[in-house]
């Protein structure tokens, strides 16, 4: 098993560049979330690693091993592809078997371990069959069965889950963590899909044009979000952002919003200009008492809780609240912060000021 | 160094693939240059020996090509005004004189007309069915479209006797229309395969928006299916022409004169005494040129059209 | 999008209306569009062939018009299948239609192979290479007929540039030995784009995630190419053979215009020969009796590989 | 039946024709041979045209595809040609199957003399059965298979001189074809001009009726027979016979030693590029070539000269040539026939020699000039004397291709043996004879 350490990462493609130096670090064992909008760069990232993209600059160790000029061959790191790239023309054993032949066990063992990582998958039945006509579940574990099957020191897997329905998605995204828990192998995972992130992973980077814009476990990543991309890419509805104006200095432990006075965590740092006040949505509530007011624009019941929608003086805002509290549409609310999660961003550059808060998560960012 | 990645090859791979590939194309296109150097050629230095690659250009092919020429005596020759054109020049420097138009000029015509002809109705008669089997429920149409293809199969000669009997008993030997519809039988299986793939991959939901719309279905076939086919229509055409076009056998045998295309006649290129290589050449040239320009227009459709259809991906 | 414009449509249409304007129903239009096609095949193709079987039971002549024609039962079969010389001719015949599919197979995918490796400019050379199929088969013969000409042609130039023969000293299609090796290269020249083609089509079917995964899989480039290129192009591969094997089988004008059978029989395939019996000599009810043999042959051959080539599809 | 219905069609045509020709200016067309008397054909026809007011169409086809192309018009009934100058060997075809009008009453009405033509052509190019009194064409063009040579390199001193050392002989126009053989050896591979030269170019086509012609040229001086007694179909003795086995043998042997590499398979035009690219000495070729060759500006003139096919055991030529008919498919037999009348005229068969073509016309080859009016007319006359033909019988197509095959596989690839060639083509004509019901 094995950490992985990405380090100053590059890949350019001619003119166009699809990972800017990024870094960061995979710990041994770990459950490893790439997440991101299609285009930012995180697949490429994922094939670097496997070795399928060679970087343009940066290295990457493999148990403290450079490996990033090295071919796949010679990286022993198993990669699980979106589209399953199971080899079409062989059956199912024949696709276990592909990756050990190749690097020339001997038969007997083949067959024992193919056996082995059948009964782990429990695809024991399908064996013989030509992958061709298989559902896309029993695809998937073949897929995951050749990784396996290698006792790789890292799995790559590309959303893998993306192929399969919405039903079946969930089902096999717990199968994977079951099976990761098990094996306890370090997994490098890829997803645009925010929720199996946070679902899955022990740590997430999060990555946008390019760049790796926050790297942490998933409750750091949703509850101190380092920039505004964060923040709103993670977690639904998304964090509200109200734009204020003004001059914030180190220390300042309340800002002014309209000439409403909300507190927030310790600000380490100065700014000045355009800044935004974020807020999650269940860190807001409806409060008579406070004085800063906004007007129901519509609910929208869920359940246990329900989504109000709010005007506020610095805009459009959304908030969780218990669904047995009342909001009639039209009725004007009093609103509280809970002031020890706010983050304060500087909106020309779309960074979370440091604050008492997150300063131990973006120092190590 | 900077933009790899596993499946792409490495330079140095192209380099080698490329040069291969160059080599192969360039040794390929001698037997062809060879023919369109030999046009220009004056029929002694076309069979001189050693092989002549550097020669004076000439046209006398191309104006043996277009002509009959008789051979006078030098001394009438003498006494004839002086030559007109410099067509008349070249032939009068061999001691002829031309004596009319060759037949070429028909033959190329009714390769134009016979080509054309069984093309267009290989298409028409191909879309209507393609386009049935495509959208429409019909009993046993698996049976029927490898009935279809199974006619390719037949070697010409085994069914050549009869429609030879048949065609002498209807007129139909050596007519165009008789070439036709026989250039026509032999294409549509392919012409039906073809399209059925093309038509297939027009959503139905098109036609049926317009049935809704109150369009009958030959109004939906022609003003929705058509026009979306369009692509799909003009490679199948390609296909078709270039068959009938090149097609030797059956010319051979149901043409001599008013219906003989010019794949039969190319070969067979006389000159005043011998074999006219120069004369042959050029005619080969011209005739090469159409299906030379079509194949590398359409050079994208190549493929689709080659695999019968088989390639759908 | 156009989910919707259905939708609309059909909301604005009211249903009795849309029904009566369709005009003949479904079930009319299919026979009008299919009707034409069959009827053209069953009068250009079966009837013919029925034709065919029916006067190859007789002494038929189609150039003596008064004679009295004869039922004869199996006799033209029986002296097809007992003639020597035909079976020569069937000899030729598959030494043309081995080698031919041998070098085509070889060289076009080859080509394809590099082809496939994505040089600059690898659409036009292409292109270049694909032109000799385009051509006229007869047209083709007939030249190539003058390039092997020892002394006139390019031909024996070119291998002795090569090779330091004398151009004089080997006839391609004159000797006995040479001329069945003439033919292929012709038809190899000619047709190997077509090859070419279809297993370029194979190979670009074959998506880059696979190898990706072999090279995970830690397959050396070796193995890739037999694991994977080689068994994922054998169906398209197949494909080819069958239609170059089933051309081949019908050839007849090239090898016409190229040796005409010469010498003596040496290049004499079964169409050719056919071709003589049935519109020189005019034994009308012989050459429908040898005309349905090799049509039988074909279909039969032609019959058991599609079945293997769908054994290996299916896979 | 057929036949008599047909000739009932040509009398009431005839009549028509002599009643006054200019009854409708019909548009007729005349199926030929693609070569130079063709041509030749074209220029002459200008007068009838001017005379009659008919219209003269020519469809000339290129000889290795003439046959197949022309009796497969005739077989499917076509109605391309109203005149067919067809060869020598389909006439026995053209009568039987009745593709031909029978012309007898038209030249008794027409006043055409079948006496006015020399005899050998009456007899090869118009009648069947074979010398009877059926005519079905008119003489139109004599010809025979002879010889032309580099009479420049003939009359090279240097050249003779080592001629004469290699072979003791003067070097000259040969007299047997022993010593032509000689003759063609001596230039194999000789260098002349800084160029290779070789003996012969030949006739070995494969594919219509090339090593045929050029075959029989050897076979018909040794001797050959196709039948013990003509018409008796009795071939064991005379198509084997000593004579013609010793003729095919030395006929494989010029091809084997005497020929410029790759003549594998030539005939007409491969016998002319030969020698007109220099490479011959010699070379085999029809009598109608040879005012074209005489003509020609580069290789004809002074540099050409022309010989008779040598005798052997005795003179004997192949037989050329051609009569022309009036095919019976015709809608305009009256104009058609009208042509004939006309071409049969001693003036204009005098005006087709002068123009390129041989006639066949005693007029004009009993002329006192005609010997001395061209270098070959003398070895016309001469070839004319001693020409055997083909098999000119219905079936001739099946006999043709079956020698075809067994001389070629014989003579150019060199399977089995001159005997077995014979004996196998006396199997084949037989087969073909019992199909037609002859024995």
């Amino acid at each position: 098993m094995a950490q992985i350490q990405i380090s100053n990462i590059r890949k350019d493609f001619g003119d166009f560049t699809a990972v800017k130096e990024s870094s960061f670090t995979i710990e041994d064992g770990e459950f490893f979330m790439l997440l991101g909008p299609s285009g930012c760069g995180k697949t490429t990232t994922l094939r670097m690693i496997a070795g399928l993209e060679l970087p343009t600059s940066g290295e990457i160790y493999l148990d403290g091993e450079e490996i990033s000029q090295k071919p796949p061959s010679q990286r022993d790191i198993a990669f699980v592809f979106q589209m399953f790239a199971l080899y079409p023309h062989m059956n199912v054993r024949k696709n276990l078997s592909y990756p050990l032949i190749s690097q020339g066990m001997p038969r007997a063992q083949v067959k024992a371990k193919i056996d082995e990582v059948a009964g782990i998958l429990g695809i024991e039945d399908i064996l013989n069959r030509p992958v061709g006509g298989l559902s896309g579940g029993d695809r998937q574990r073949v897929a995951l069965g050749r990784a396996i099957v290698r006792d790789p020191k890292a799995f790559m897997m590309d959303e893998p889950l993306g192929a399969l329905d919405a039903e079946f998605r969930e089902h096999m995204a717990e199968e994977l963590r079951a099976l990761h828990d098990r094996m306890g192998a370090t997994t490098v995972y890829v997803t645009h899909d925010q929720l199996e992130a946070m679902q899955m992973g022990d740590k997430i980077v999060v990555m946008n044009n390019s760049v790796v814009e926050q790297f942490g476990t998933p409750q750091e990543i949703y509850d101190k979000p380092a920039t505004m991309f964060v923040a709103d890419f993670i977690g639904s509805p998304s964090m509200n952002f109200l734009p204020f104006e003004g001059q914030v200095a180190p220390g300042e432990k309340s800002i002014d919003l309209s000439g409403f006075s909300s507190e927030v965590p310790e600000l380490r740092e100065g700014a000045a200009g355009n800044l935004i006040f974020g807020v999650r949505p269940e860190n807001i509530q409806l409060n008579d008492t406070s004085a800063y007011r906004a007007s129901v624009l519509a609910t929208e019941y869920l359940g246990t809780t329900q989504i109000v929608t709010l005007d506020s003086p610095n805009g459009e805002l959304k908030a969780r609240i218990d669904a047995d509290q009342v909001a009639t549409v039209g009725e004007k609310v009093g609103l509280s912060f809970n002031a020890d999660t706010v983050t304060v961003f500087d909106e020309a550059s779309g960074r979370a000021l440091r604050s008492s808060l997150n300063e131990g998560v973006l120092n190590n960012g | 160094m900077s933009s790899f990645s596993v499946t792409e090859p490495s330079k140095r791979i192209k380099w080698f693939a490329g040069t291969m590939v160059i080599l192969y194309a360039l040794i390929t296109m001698i037997p062809l240059a060879w023919i369109m150097m030999t046009g220009f050629k004056t029929p002694p230095d076309s069979i001189s020996y050693p092989p002549k690659v550097i020669f004076e250009p000439s046209l006398e092919g191309y104006v043996n090509l277009f002509t009959t020429r008789t051979r006078i005596a030098p001394d009438d020759l003498a006494a004839l005004p002086p030559p007109e054109t410099w067509y008349d020049e070249i032939v009068r420097d061999r001691n002829m004189v031309i004596a009319g138009p060759s037949k070429f000029g028909e033959r190329f015509v009714n390769s134009v007309i016979i080509g054309f002809g069984s093309t267009f109705l290989s298409i028409f008669l191909g879309t209507l069915a393609a386009y049935a089997f495509s959208r429409f429920k019909i009993p046993l149409a698996d049976d029927l479209l490898f009935f279809i293809l199974s006619t390719r199969m037949m070697p010409p000669i085994a069914v050549a006797i009869p429609i030879f009997l048949m065609y002498r008993n209807l007129g139909l030997s050596d007519t165009h229309l008789g070439m036709i519809l026989l250039y026509t039988a032999v294409n549509i299986s392919l012409a039906v395969w073809l399209l059925k793939g093309f038509i297939d991959e027009i959503p139905r939901e098109y036609e049926e928006a317009a049935l809704i719309d109150g369009y009958t279905r030959f109004q939906a076939f022609y003003k929705v299916v058509l026009p979306q086919a369009a692509t799909g229509i003009a490679s199948t055409a390609i296909f078709c022409l270039i068959f009938a076009w090149n097609e030797y056998a059956f010319a051979v045998l149901l043409t001599s004169a008013t219906a003989q295309t010019a794949p039969p006649f190319i070969p067979t290129i006389i000159g005043v005494g011998g074999l006219d290589w120069p004369a042959v050449a050029a005619g080969a040239t011209i005739f090469l040129l159409p299906v030379m320009i079509f194949t590398i227009l359409l050079r994208k459709h190549l493929l689709r059209g080659i695999t019968f259809g088989a390639v759908r991906k | 999008m156009s989910d919707k414009s259905i939708d609309r449509v059909a909301a604005a249409t009211p249903a009795p209306v849309a029904r009566k304007i369709r005009g003949l129903s479904d079930r009319a239009i299919a026979w009008i569009f299919v009707a034409p096609t069959i009827f053209l095949l069953l009068a250009i193709n079966i009837f013919p062939l029925i034709w065919t079987i029916q006067l190859s039971f007789t002494n038929y002549k189609a150039n003596r018009i008064g004679r009295e024609v004869k039922n004869i039962g199996l006799r033209n079969y029986e002296r097809i299948l007992t003639d020597s010389d035909i079976w020569l001719n069937m000899q030729a015949t598959a030494h043309f239609l081995f080698w031919t599919i041998f070098f085509q197979v070889l060289i076009g995918f080859t080509l394809a192979w590099l082809i496939n490796k994505k040089f600059k400019g690898n659409d036009l050379w292409t292109t270049i290479i694909v032109l000799p199929m385009m051509l006229s088969p007869a047209v083709v013969g007939n030249f190539w007929k003058f390039l092997y000409q020892p002394q006139i042609g390019l031909f024996n130039y070119i291998v002795t540039w090569f090779t330091g023969a004398e151009p004089s000293s080997f006839e391609m299609l004159g000797s006995v030995d040479l001329a069945p090796w003439s033919i292929v290269i012709v038809d190899t020249w000619m047709w190997t784009p077509f090859v070419m083609l279809i297993c370029l089509a194979g190979l670009r079917s074959i998506p880059d995630y696979i190898y990706e995964a072999a090279e995970i899989d830690r397959a050396s480039k070796l193995r890739q190419f037999f694991t994977i290129t080689i068994p994922m192009v054998l169906p398209f591969l197949m494909l080819a053979v069958l239609f170059r094997g089933i051309e081949n089988f019908k050839m007849f004008d090239l090898v016409v215009q190229l040796t005409g059978g010469g010498p003596g029989s040496t290049t004499e395939l079964t169409s050719i020969n056919l071709k003589r019996e049935a519109f020189e000599k005019w034994r009308t009810g012989y050459a429908s009796a040898y005309a349905i043999i090799l049509f039988v042959t074909v279909f039969g051959l032609a019959s058991i590989y599609v079945k293997a080539l769908n054994k290996v599809k299916e896979r | 039946m057929k036949h008599l219905k047909l000739a009932t069609v040509s009398a009431l045509t005839l009549s028509a024709a002599s009643f006054g020709s200019a009854a409708s200016a019909e548009d007729l067309t005349l199926c030929w041979a693609a070569w130079d008397p063709a041509n030749a054909l074209v220029e002459l026809s200008k007068e009838f045209e001017a005379e009659s007011g008919h219209t003269m169409n020519f469809e000339f086809i290129p000889w290795p595809n003439f046959a197949d192309r022309m009796l497969n018009e005739l077989n499917s009934g076509g109605k391309l040609c109203d005149l067919l100058i067809g060869d020598s060997q389909w006439i026995g075809g053209g009568a039987e199957n009745g593709h031909y009008v029978k012309l007898n009453d038209f030249f008794d009405s027409a006043g055409i003399s079948m006496d006015d033509f020399a005899p050998a052509t009456v007899y090869a190019y118009s009648t069947w059965p074979k010398g009877t009194p059926n005519y079905y064409a008119l003489p139109a063009m004599g010809d025979a298979n002879g010889w032309f040579y580099r009479k420049d390199w003939f009359t090279d001193p240097e050249i003779m001189a080592a001629f004469k050392d290699a072979t003791g002989r003067e070097l000259g126009e040969p007299k047997t074809q022993k010593e032509m053989l000689e003759i063609a050896q001596f230039f194999q591979g000789r260098e002349i001009d800084g160029k290779t030269v070789y003996g012969a170019s030949i006739f070995t086509e494969r594919g219509s009726e090339g090593i045929t012609m050029g075959v029989t040229s050897a076979l018909y001086p040794w001797g050959f027979k196709y039948e013990n007694t003509p018409g008796s179909y009795d071939m064991e003795g005379a198509v084997n016979s000593p004579e013609a086995v010793e003729a095919l043998e030395f006929y494989k042997e010029f091809y084997k030693t005497a020929t410029p590499p790759g003549y594998t398979n030539s005939y007409m035009g491969e016998s002319l590029d030969a020698f007109k690219s220099g490479q011959v000495a010699m070379a085999m070729n029809w009598f109608a070539f040879f005012p074209g060759l005489y003509a020609d500006p580069n290789t004809g003139g002074d540099k050409i000269d022309f010989f008779v096919n040598p005798p052997q055991n005795q003179a004997g030529s192949t037989l050329g040539g051609q009569g022309i008919s009036v095919v019976s498919y015709s809608d305009k037999q009256d104009a058609a026939l009208e042509y004939i009348k006309w071409f049969a005229n001693p003036e204009v068969q005098a005006k087709w020699w002068s123009v390129g073509g041989y006639s066949a016309h005693n007029s004009v080859l009993q002329d006192p000039g005609f010997k001395d009016s061209a270098p070959f007319a003398g070895d016309f006359l001469e070839a004319m004397d001693a020409v055997q033909d083909f098999w000119q019988e219905p079936a001739y197509a099946e006999l043709l291709l079956a020698m075809q095959k067994r001389i070629h596989d014989y003579v150019v690839a060199d399977q089995g043996t001159a005997q077995e060639a014979l004996d196998k083509l006396i199997e084949d004509w037989t087969e073909v004879f019992e199909d037609e019901g002859k024995l």
